[in-house]
Protein backbone atom coordinates (compact mmCIF):
# COMPACT_ATOMS: atom_id res chain seq x y z
CA UNK A 1 0.00 0.00 0.00
CA UNK A 2 1.41 3.72 -1.26
CA UNK A 3 0.79 6.50 1.95
CA UNK A 4 0.73 9.91 1.73
CA UNK A 5 0.97 11.46 5.33
CA UNK A 6 1.44 15.06 5.18
CA UNK A 7 0.70 17.91 8.32
CA UNK A 8 1.02 21.02 6.83
CA UNK A 9 -0.53 24.59 6.80
CA UNK A 10 -1.91 24.59 3.89
CA UNK A 11 -3.62 20.81 2.66
CA UNK A 12 -6.14 20.26 -0.48
CA UNK A 13 -8.70 17.44 -1.83
CA UNK A 14 -6.90 17.75 -5.06
CA UNK A 15 -3.57 16.57 -3.91
CA UNK A 16 -5.08 13.88 -2.40
CA UNK A 17 -7.30 12.93 -4.94
CA UNK A 18 -3.84 13.02 -7.01
CA UNK A 19 -1.97 10.58 -5.14
CA UNK A 20 -4.31 8.20 -4.54
CA UNK A 21 -5.35 8.06 -8.27
CA UNK A 22 -4.26 4.23 -10.37
CA UNK A 23 -5.94 3.08 -13.45
CA UNK A 24 -5.68 -0.39 -11.19
CA UNK A 25 -8.36 1.05 -8.94
CA UNK A 26 -11.68 1.29 -9.26
CA UNK A 27 -12.82 3.11 -6.14
CA UNK A 28 -11.64 5.65 -4.32
CA UNK A 29 -13.42 6.96 -1.01
CA UNK A 30 -12.67 10.44 0.39
CA UNK A 31 -13.33 12.05 3.13
CA UNK A 32 -13.11 16.09 4.17
CA UNK A 33 -13.68 17.30 7.41
CA UNK A 34 -13.69 21.49 6.78
CA UNK A 35 -14.40 24.13 9.72
CA UNK A 36 -17.69 24.78 10.01
CA UNK A 37 -19.28 28.06 10.81
CA UNK A 38 -21.14 27.17 13.89
CA UNK A 39 -20.53 24.59 16.62
CA UNK A 40 -23.83 23.75 18.67
CA UNK A 41 -25.70 27.00 17.53
CA UNK A 42 -22.97 29.47 18.21
CA UNK A 43 -21.17 31.17 14.92
CA UNK A 44 -17.44 30.40 14.71
CA UNK A 45 -15.07 32.78 12.98
CA UNK A 46 -11.90 30.35 12.99
CA UNK A 47 -10.49 27.14 14.24
CA UNK A 48 -6.39 26.97 15.08
CA UNK A 49 -4.65 23.52 14.94
CA UNK A 50 -1.38 22.72 16.79
CA UNK A 51 0.03 19.36 16.23
CA UNK A 52 2.61 17.44 18.25
CA UNK A 53 3.72 16.80 14.57
CA UNK A 54 6.78 14.35 14.77
CA UNK A 55 3.94 11.99 16.90
CA UNK A 56 1.57 12.77 14.88
CA UNK A 57 2.59 11.39 11.73
CA UNK A 58 3.90 8.70 13.77
CA UNK A 59 0.37 7.90 15.05
CA UNK A 60 -0.85 8.37 11.31
CA UNK A 61 1.96 5.71 10.29
CA UNK A 62 0.23 3.39 12.51
CA UNK A 63 -3.40 3.37 11.54
CA UNK A 64 -2.23 3.56 8.01
CA UNK A 65 -0.25 0.44 8.96
CA UNK A 66 -3.35 -1.01 10.48
CA UNK A 67 -5.50 -0.08 7.43
CA UNK A 68 -3.48 -1.92 5.51
CA UNK A 69 -3.06 -5.19 7.79
CA UNK A 70 -7.35 -5.47 7.14
CA UNK A 71 -7.77 -4.35 3.84
CA UNK A 72 -6.65 -4.55 0.08
CA UNK A 73 -6.21 -0.85 0.02
CA UNK A 74 -3.81 0.66 -2.89
CA UNK A 75 -3.11 3.90 -1.72
CA UNK A 76 -4.15 5.92 0.98
CA UNK A 77 -3.41 9.56 2.13
CA UNK A 78 -4.18 11.23 5.02
CA UNK A 79 -3.57 15.09 5.65
CA UNK A 80 -4.03 17.24 8.21
CA UNK A 81 -3.74 21.27 8.09
CA UNK A 82 -2.22 23.14 10.74
CA UNK A 83 -2.84 27.26 11.95
CA UNK A 84 -5.74 29.26 11.72
CA UNK A 85 -8.13 27.85 9.51
CA UNK A 86 -11.39 29.78 8.67
CA UNK A 87 -15.08 28.22 7.96
CA UNK A 88 -15.05 26.56 4.54
CA UNK A 89 -11.52 25.60 4.92
CA UNK A 90 -9.99 22.09 4.44
CA UNK A 91 -9.00 20.91 8.04
CA UNK A 92 -8.47 16.97 7.00
CA UNK A 93 -8.83 14.92 4.02
CA UNK A 94 -8.19 10.99 4.04
CA UNK A 95 -8.46 9.45 0.62
CA UNK A 96 -8.39 5.52 -0.10
CA UNK A 97 -7.86 3.89 -3.38
CA UNK A 98 -8.87 -0.02 -3.85
CA UNK A 99 -10.03 -2.20 -6.86
CA UNK A 100 -13.79 -2.96 -5.09
CA UNK A 101 -15.75 -0.34 -3.46
CA UNK A 102 -17.03 -1.50 0.07
CA UNK A 103 -13.37 -1.80 1.82
CA UNK A 104 -12.51 1.66 0.36
CA UNK A 105 -15.64 3.12 2.58
CA UNK A 106 -15.23 0.75 5.28
CA UNK A 107 -10.82 1.49 5.10
CA UNK A 108 -11.62 5.64 5.24
CA UNK A 109 -14.37 5.65 7.83
CA UNK A 110 -11.86 4.08 10.21
CA UNK A 111 -8.99 6.07 9.26
CA UNK A 112 -10.93 8.96 10.36
CA UNK A 113 -12.33 7.47 13.14
CA UNK A 114 -9.40 6.16 14.69
CA UNK A 115 -7.44 9.95 13.23
CA UNK A 116 -9.69 11.92 15.57
CA UNK A 117 -9.58 9.78 18.70
CA UNK A 118 -5.71 9.06 18.67
CA UNK A 119 -3.74 11.69 16.57
CA UNK A 120 -2.16 14.28 19.14
CA UNK A 121 -3.47 17.35 17.19
CA UNK A 122 -5.89 20.12 18.90
CA UNK A 123 -8.00 22.78 18.07
CA UNK A 124 -9.38 26.01 19.52
CA UNK A 125 -12.12 27.68 18.63
CA UNK A 126 -12.78 30.85 18.56
CA UNK A 127 -16.36 32.17 18.56
CA UNK A 128 -18.15 34.91 17.17
CA UNK A 129 -19.03 35.68 21.17
CA UNK A 130 -15.71 35.89 21.78
CA UNK A 131 -15.20 33.20 23.92
CA UNK A 132 -11.86 30.75 22.97
CA UNK A 133 -12.49 26.83 23.71
CA UNK B 1 13.22 21.65 29.78
CA UNK B 2 12.22 18.24 28.46
CA UNK B 3 8.88 17.57 28.51
CA UNK B 4 6.11 19.60 26.04
CA UNK B 5 2.54 20.25 27.04
CA UNK B 6 -0.33 20.87 24.72
CA UNK B 7 -3.63 21.93 24.09
CA UNK B 8 -5.62 22.73 26.76
CA UNK B 9 -3.06 20.83 29.13
CA UNK B 10 -0.51 23.88 28.04
CA UNK B 11 -3.29 26.24 28.70
CA UNK B 12 -4.05 25.20 32.53
CA UNK B 13 0.00 24.92 33.04
CA UNK B 14 0.31 28.10 31.94
CA UNK B 15 3.90 26.52 30.15
CA UNK B 16 4.57 25.02 26.69
CA UNK B 17 7.91 23.32 27.93
CA UNK B 18 9.15 22.10 31.67
CA UNK B 19 11.68 20.36 33.35
CA UNK B 20 10.71 17.04 34.42
CA UNK B 21 10.29 17.44 38.12
CA UNK B 22 12.77 15.52 40.59
CA UNK B 23 12.21 11.97 41.54
CA UNK B 24 9.46 11.38 38.56
CA UNK B 25 10.45 7.66 37.21
CA UNK B 26 8.05 6.78 35.19
CA UNK B 27 5.06 8.01 33.32
CA UNK B 28 2.18 7.16 36.10
CA UNK B 29 4.37 9.32 38.30
CA UNK B 30 4.37 12.41 36.16
CA UNK B 31 0.28 12.12 35.42
CA UNK B 32 -0.50 12.02 38.98
CA UNK B 33 1.96 14.75 39.47
CA UNK B 34 0.51 16.78 36.86
CA UNK B 35 -2.72 16.06 38.38
CA UNK B 36 -1.66 17.78 42.08
CA UNK B 37 0.19 20.52 40.67
CA UNK B 38 -2.50 21.71 38.62
CA UNK B 39 -5.91 20.25 39.65
CA UNK B 40 -7.77 21.63 36.82
CA UNK B 41 -5.88 18.81 34.72
CA UNK B 42 -8.41 16.96 36.62
CA UNK B 43 -11.74 18.24 34.95
CA UNK B 44 -10.11 16.79 31.41
CA UNK B 45 -11.68 13.55 30.34
CA UNK B 46 -7.93 12.16 29.48
CA UNK B 47 -4.81 13.29 30.01
CA UNK B 48 -1.90 10.84 28.52
CA UNK B 49 2.00 10.96 28.50
CA UNK B 50 3.89 10.11 25.74
CA UNK B 51 7.44 9.26 25.58
CA UNK B 52 9.17 9.48 22.99
CA UNK B 53 6.41 10.20 20.37
CA UNK B 54 4.64 6.76 21.60
CA UNK B 55 1.65 7.02 23.93
CA UNK B 56 2.71 5.23 27.78
CA UNK B 57 1.78 3.12 30.14
CA UNK B 58 1.59 4.29 33.47
CA UNK B 59 4.99 1.67 34.21
CA UNK B 60 6.70 3.06 31.73
CA UNK B 61 10.16 4.52 32.82
CA UNK B 62 10.99 7.91 32.07
CA UNK B 63 14.18 10.00 32.63
CA UNK B 64 15.99 12.98 31.33
CA UNK B 65 16.90 12.00 28.17
CA UNK B 66 13.54 11.07 27.35
CA UNK B 67 11.01 13.41 24.96
CA UNK B 68 8.12 13.21 26.84
CA UNK B 69 4.19 15.28 26.05
CA UNK B 70 1.44 15.78 28.03
CA UNK B 71 -1.63 15.14 25.95
CA UNK B 72 -5.00 16.03 26.69
CA UNK B 73 -8.09 14.74 24.69
CA UNK B 74 -7.13 15.82 20.99
CA UNK B 75 -9.49 16.91 18.31
CA UNK B 76 -8.19 16.63 15.43
CA UNK B 77 -10.45 16.40 12.40
CA UNK C 1 -31.41 18.92 0.53
CA UNK C 2 -29.73 20.24 -2.44
CA UNK C 3 -29.32 18.01 -5.31
CA UNK C 4 -27.10 17.78 -8.73
CA UNK C 5 -28.00 14.88 -10.97
CA UNK C 6 -26.13 14.82 -13.91
CA UNK C 7 -25.37 11.90 -17.13
CA UNK C 8 -22.97 13.57 -19.53
CA UNK C 9 -20.14 12.66 -21.37
CA UNK C 10 -17.64 14.53 -19.48
CA UNK C 11 -17.94 14.22 -15.20
CA UNK C 12 -15.29 15.40 -13.16
CA UNK C 13 -14.80 15.03 -9.44
CA UNK C 14 -14.21 18.91 -8.96
CA UNK C 15 -18.05 19.83 -9.60
CA UNK C 16 -19.16 17.45 -7.54
CA UNK C 17 -16.87 18.84 -4.45
CA UNK C 18 -17.74 22.35 -5.96
CA UNK C 19 -21.36 21.60 -5.47
CA UNK C 20 -21.34 20.12 -2.00
CA UNK C 21 -18.83 22.14 -0.73
CA UNK C 22 -20.71 24.71 2.00
CA UNK C 23 -19.66 25.90 5.61
CA UNK C 24 -22.38 24.46 7.42
CA UNK C 25 -20.90 20.78 6.92
CA UNK C 26 -18.21 19.41 8.40
CA UNK C 27 -18.14 16.52 6.48
CA UNK C 28 -17.85 15.23 2.95
CA UNK C 29 -17.38 11.95 1.37
CA UNK C 30 -16.90 11.60 -2.15
CA UNK C 31 -17.19 8.57 -3.74
CA UNK C 32 -15.16 8.39 -7.20
CA UNK C 33 -15.73 5.15 -9.64
CA UNK C 34 -12.89 5.00 -12.24
CA UNK C 35 -12.02 2.72 -15.39
CA UNK C 36 -9.85 -0.39 -14.44
CA UNK C 37 -7.32 -1.24 -16.51
CA UNK C 38 -8.20 -4.99 -15.61
CA UNK C 39 -11.05 -7.14 -15.18
CA UNK C 40 -10.76 -10.16 -13.23
CA UNK C 41 -7.02 -10.73 -14.99
CA UNK C 42 -7.87 -9.43 -18.30
CA UNK C 43 -6.59 -6.26 -19.49
CA UNK C 44 -9.01 -3.73 -20.58
CA UNK C 45 -8.89 -0.96 -23.32
CA UNK C 46 -11.86 1.11 -22.82
CA UNK C 47 -15.38 0.63 -21.48
CA UNK C 48 -18.22 1.98 -23.15
CA UNK C 49 -21.42 3.28 -21.35
CA UNK C 50 -24.89 3.94 -22.66
CA UNK C 51 -28.05 5.47 -20.15
CA UNK C 52 -31.65 5.65 -20.65
CA UNK C 53 -31.09 8.95 -20.28
CA UNK C 54 -34.30 10.34 -18.52
CA UNK C 55 -35.06 7.08 -16.59
CA UNK C 56 -31.92 6.80 -15.23
CA UNK C 57 -32.25 10.17 -14.04
CA UNK C 58 -35.51 9.61 -12.32
CA UNK C 59 -34.42 6.84 -10.61
CA UNK C 60 -31.33 8.92 -9.51
CA UNK C 61 -33.99 11.50 -7.95
CA UNK C 62 -35.57 8.37 -6.29
CA UNK C 63 -32.32 7.74 -4.78
CA UNK C 64 -31.92 11.02 -3.86
CA UNK C 65 -35.25 11.44 -2.22
CA UNK C 66 -34.46 7.90 -0.27
CA UNK C 67 -31.39 9.86 1.41
CA UNK C 68 -33.69 12.97 2.38
CA UNK C 69 -35.81 10.65 4.08
CA UNK C 70 -32.83 8.36 5.68
CA UNK C 71 -30.84 10.87 6.82
CA UNK C 72 -29.84 14.45 7.57
CA UNK C 73 -27.54 14.81 4.12
CA UNK C 74 -27.52 18.46 3.10
CA UNK C 75 -26.02 17.94 -0.20
CA UNK C 76 -25.73 15.42 -2.65
CA UNK C 77 -24.42 15.54 -5.90
CA UNK C 78 -24.70 11.89 -8.37
CA UNK C 79 -23.15 12.08 -11.94
CA UNK C 80 -22.73 9.22 -14.01
CA UNK C 81 -20.51 9.47 -17.02
CA UNK C 82 -21.62 8.27 -20.67
CA UNK C 83 -19.85 7.02 -24.27
CA UNK C 84 -16.14 5.48 -24.17
CA UNK C 85 -14.07 5.40 -21.41
CA UNK C 86 -10.52 4.89 -20.81
CA UNK C 87 -8.87 3.47 -17.88
CA UNK C 88 -8.35 6.23 -15.54
CA UNK C 89 -10.99 7.76 -16.10
CA UNK C 90 -14.13 8.63 -14.30
CA UNK C 91 -17.52 7.01 -14.28
CA UNK C 92 -19.39 7.61 -11.28
CA UNK C 93 -18.91 10.29 -8.72
CA UNK C 94 -21.32 10.38 -5.44
CA UNK C 95 -20.91 12.98 -3.26
CA UNK C 96 -22.64 14.19 0.13
CA UNK C 97 -21.70 16.73 2.49
CA UNK C 98 -23.17 16.72 5.88
CA UNK C 99 -22.85 17.95 9.61
CA UNK C 100 -21.18 14.76 10.73
CA UNK C 101 -19.52 12.72 9.21
CA UNK C 102 -20.81 9.01 10.01
CA UNK C 103 -24.17 9.14 7.90
CA UNK C 104 -21.96 11.06 5.01
CA UNK C 105 -20.52 7.44 4.77
CA UNK C 106 -23.65 5.78 5.39
CA UNK C 107 -26.02 8.04 2.50
CA UNK C 108 -22.67 8.13 0.07
CA UNK C 109 -22.60 4.21 0.56
CA UNK C 110 -25.97 3.58 -0.08
CA UNK C 111 -26.51 5.73 -2.80
CA UNK C 112 -24.04 4.32 -5.02
CA UNK C 113 -25.28 0.95 -3.96
CA UNK C 114 -28.30 1.91 -4.92
CA UNK C 115 -27.51 3.35 -7.82
CA UNK C 116 -25.56 0.34 -9.47
CA UNK C 117 -28.60 -1.88 -8.67
CA UNK C 118 -31.56 0.29 -9.96
CA UNK C 119 -29.85 2.82 -12.54
CA UNK C 120 -30.61 2.03 -15.95
CA UNK C 121 -27.22 2.35 -17.44
CA UNK C 122 -25.00 -0.31 -18.97
CA UNK C 123 -21.76 -0.78 -19.55
CA UNK C 124 -20.00 -2.65 -22.59
CA UNK C 125 -16.03 -3.87 -21.97
CA UNK C 126 -13.67 -3.94 -24.70
CA UNK C 127 -10.54 -6.27 -23.64
CA UNK C 128 -7.21 -5.67 -25.06
CA UNK C 129 -7.59 -9.77 -26.77
CA UNK C 130 -10.59 -8.51 -28.78
CA UNK C 131 -13.29 -9.96 -27.18
CA UNK C 132 -16.41 -7.12 -26.25
CA UNK C 133 -18.86 -8.20 -23.55
CA UNK D 1 -41.72 1.20 -32.63
CA UNK D 2 -42.34 2.62 -28.82
CA UNK D 3 -40.81 0.18 -27.68
CA UNK D 4 -36.63 0.36 -26.63
CA UNK D 5 -33.90 -1.99 -25.90
CA UNK D 6 -30.87 -1.17 -24.09
CA UNK D 7 -27.68 -2.89 -23.19
CA UNK D 8 -27.31 -6.62 -23.79
CA UNK D 9 -31.21 -6.78 -24.81
CA UNK D 10 -30.35 -4.93 -27.72
CA UNK D 11 -27.65 -6.78 -28.92
CA UNK D 12 -29.63 -10.26 -28.81
CA UNK D 13 -33.00 -8.69 -30.07
CA UNK D 14 -30.43 -7.02 -32.91
CA UNK D 15 -32.65 -3.44 -32.92
CA UNK D 16 -32.79 -0.64 -30.35
CA UNK D 17 -36.32 -0.33 -30.95
CA UNK D 18 -39.14 -2.20 -31.92
CA UNK D 19 -42.77 -1.64 -32.29
CA UNK D 20 -45.26 -3.28 -29.47
CA UNK D 21 -46.70 -6.65 -30.95
CA UNK D 22 -49.86 -6.93 -31.56
CA UNK D 23 -51.97 -8.57 -28.77
CA UNK D 24 -49.54 -7.96 -25.82
CA UNK D 25 -51.35 -5.36 -23.41
CA UNK D 26 -49.41 -5.99 -20.05
CA UNK D 27 -45.60 -5.81 -18.90
CA UNK D 28 -45.70 -9.37 -17.96
CA UNK D 29 -46.63 -10.45 -21.66
CA UNK D 30 -44.47 -8.08 -23.08
CA UNK D 31 -41.75 -10.16 -21.15
CA UNK D 32 -42.37 -13.50 -21.85
CA UNK D 33 -43.18 -12.22 -25.48
CA UNK D 34 -39.74 -11.38 -25.51
CA UNK D 35 -37.83 -14.25 -23.87
CA UNK D 36 -39.73 -16.83 -26.60
CA UNK D 37 -38.87 -14.88 -29.60
CA UNK D 38 -35.03 -14.34 -28.28
CA UNK D 39 -34.38 -17.33 -26.47
CA UNK D 40 -30.85 -15.62 -25.12
CA UNK D 41 -32.22 -13.37 -23.45
CA UNK D 42 -33.51 -16.55 -20.98
CA UNK D 43 -29.76 -16.57 -19.64
CA UNK D 44 -29.60 -12.95 -18.19
CA UNK D 45 -30.23 -12.58 -14.60
CA UNK D 46 -32.98 -10.25 -14.69
CA UNK D 47 -35.37 -8.87 -17.60
CA UNK D 48 -36.96 -5.45 -16.24
CA UNK D 49 -39.61 -3.72 -18.35
CA UNK D 50 -40.06 0.05 -17.80
CA UNK D 51 -43.30 2.30 -18.33
CA UNK D 52 -43.07 5.59 -18.93
CA UNK D 53 -39.88 5.52 -17.13
CA UNK D 54 -40.33 3.87 -14.54
CA UNK D 55 -40.10 -0.22 -13.37
CA UNK D 56 -43.31 -2.45 -14.08
CA UNK D 57 -44.70 -4.82 -12.17
CA UNK D 58 -46.18 -7.69 -14.62
CA UNK D 59 -49.60 -6.99 -14.36
CA UNK D 60 -49.22 -3.42 -15.84
CA UNK D 61 -51.26 -2.01 -18.43
CA UNK D 62 -48.81 -1.06 -21.43
CA UNK D 63 -50.13 0.44 -24.52
CA UNK D 64 -49.21 1.75 -28.07
CA UNK D 65 -49.00 5.69 -26.60
CA UNK D 66 -46.60 4.19 -23.81
CA UNK D 67 -42.70 4.64 -23.51
CA UNK D 68 -41.70 0.93 -23.01
CA UNK D 69 -37.87 0.09 -22.28
CA UNK D 70 -36.70 -3.37 -21.61
CA UNK D 71 -33.81 -3.42 -19.18
CA UNK D 72 -31.51 -6.08 -18.86
CA UNK D 73 -29.36 -6.25 -15.61
CA UNK D 74 -27.76 -2.77 -14.92
CA UNK D 75 -24.01 -2.16 -14.95
CA UNK D 76 -23.49 1.16 -14.46
CA UNK D 77 -20.95 2.89 -11.88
Amino acid sequence: MDVLLKIETDITIQEALDFIHSPACGGEVVFTGKVRNDTKGRAVDKLFYEAYKEMALSEMQKIADDVARQWDIKKLAMLHAVGDKLPGEVAVVVAVSSVHRGIAFDACEYAIDTLKATVPIWKKEFFSDGEVV
Amino acid sequence: MNVMLFGVAKDIAGTARMQLPEGITTAGELKAWLLATYPALQQLKSLMIAVNKAYAADGQAVGATDEIAVIPPVSGG
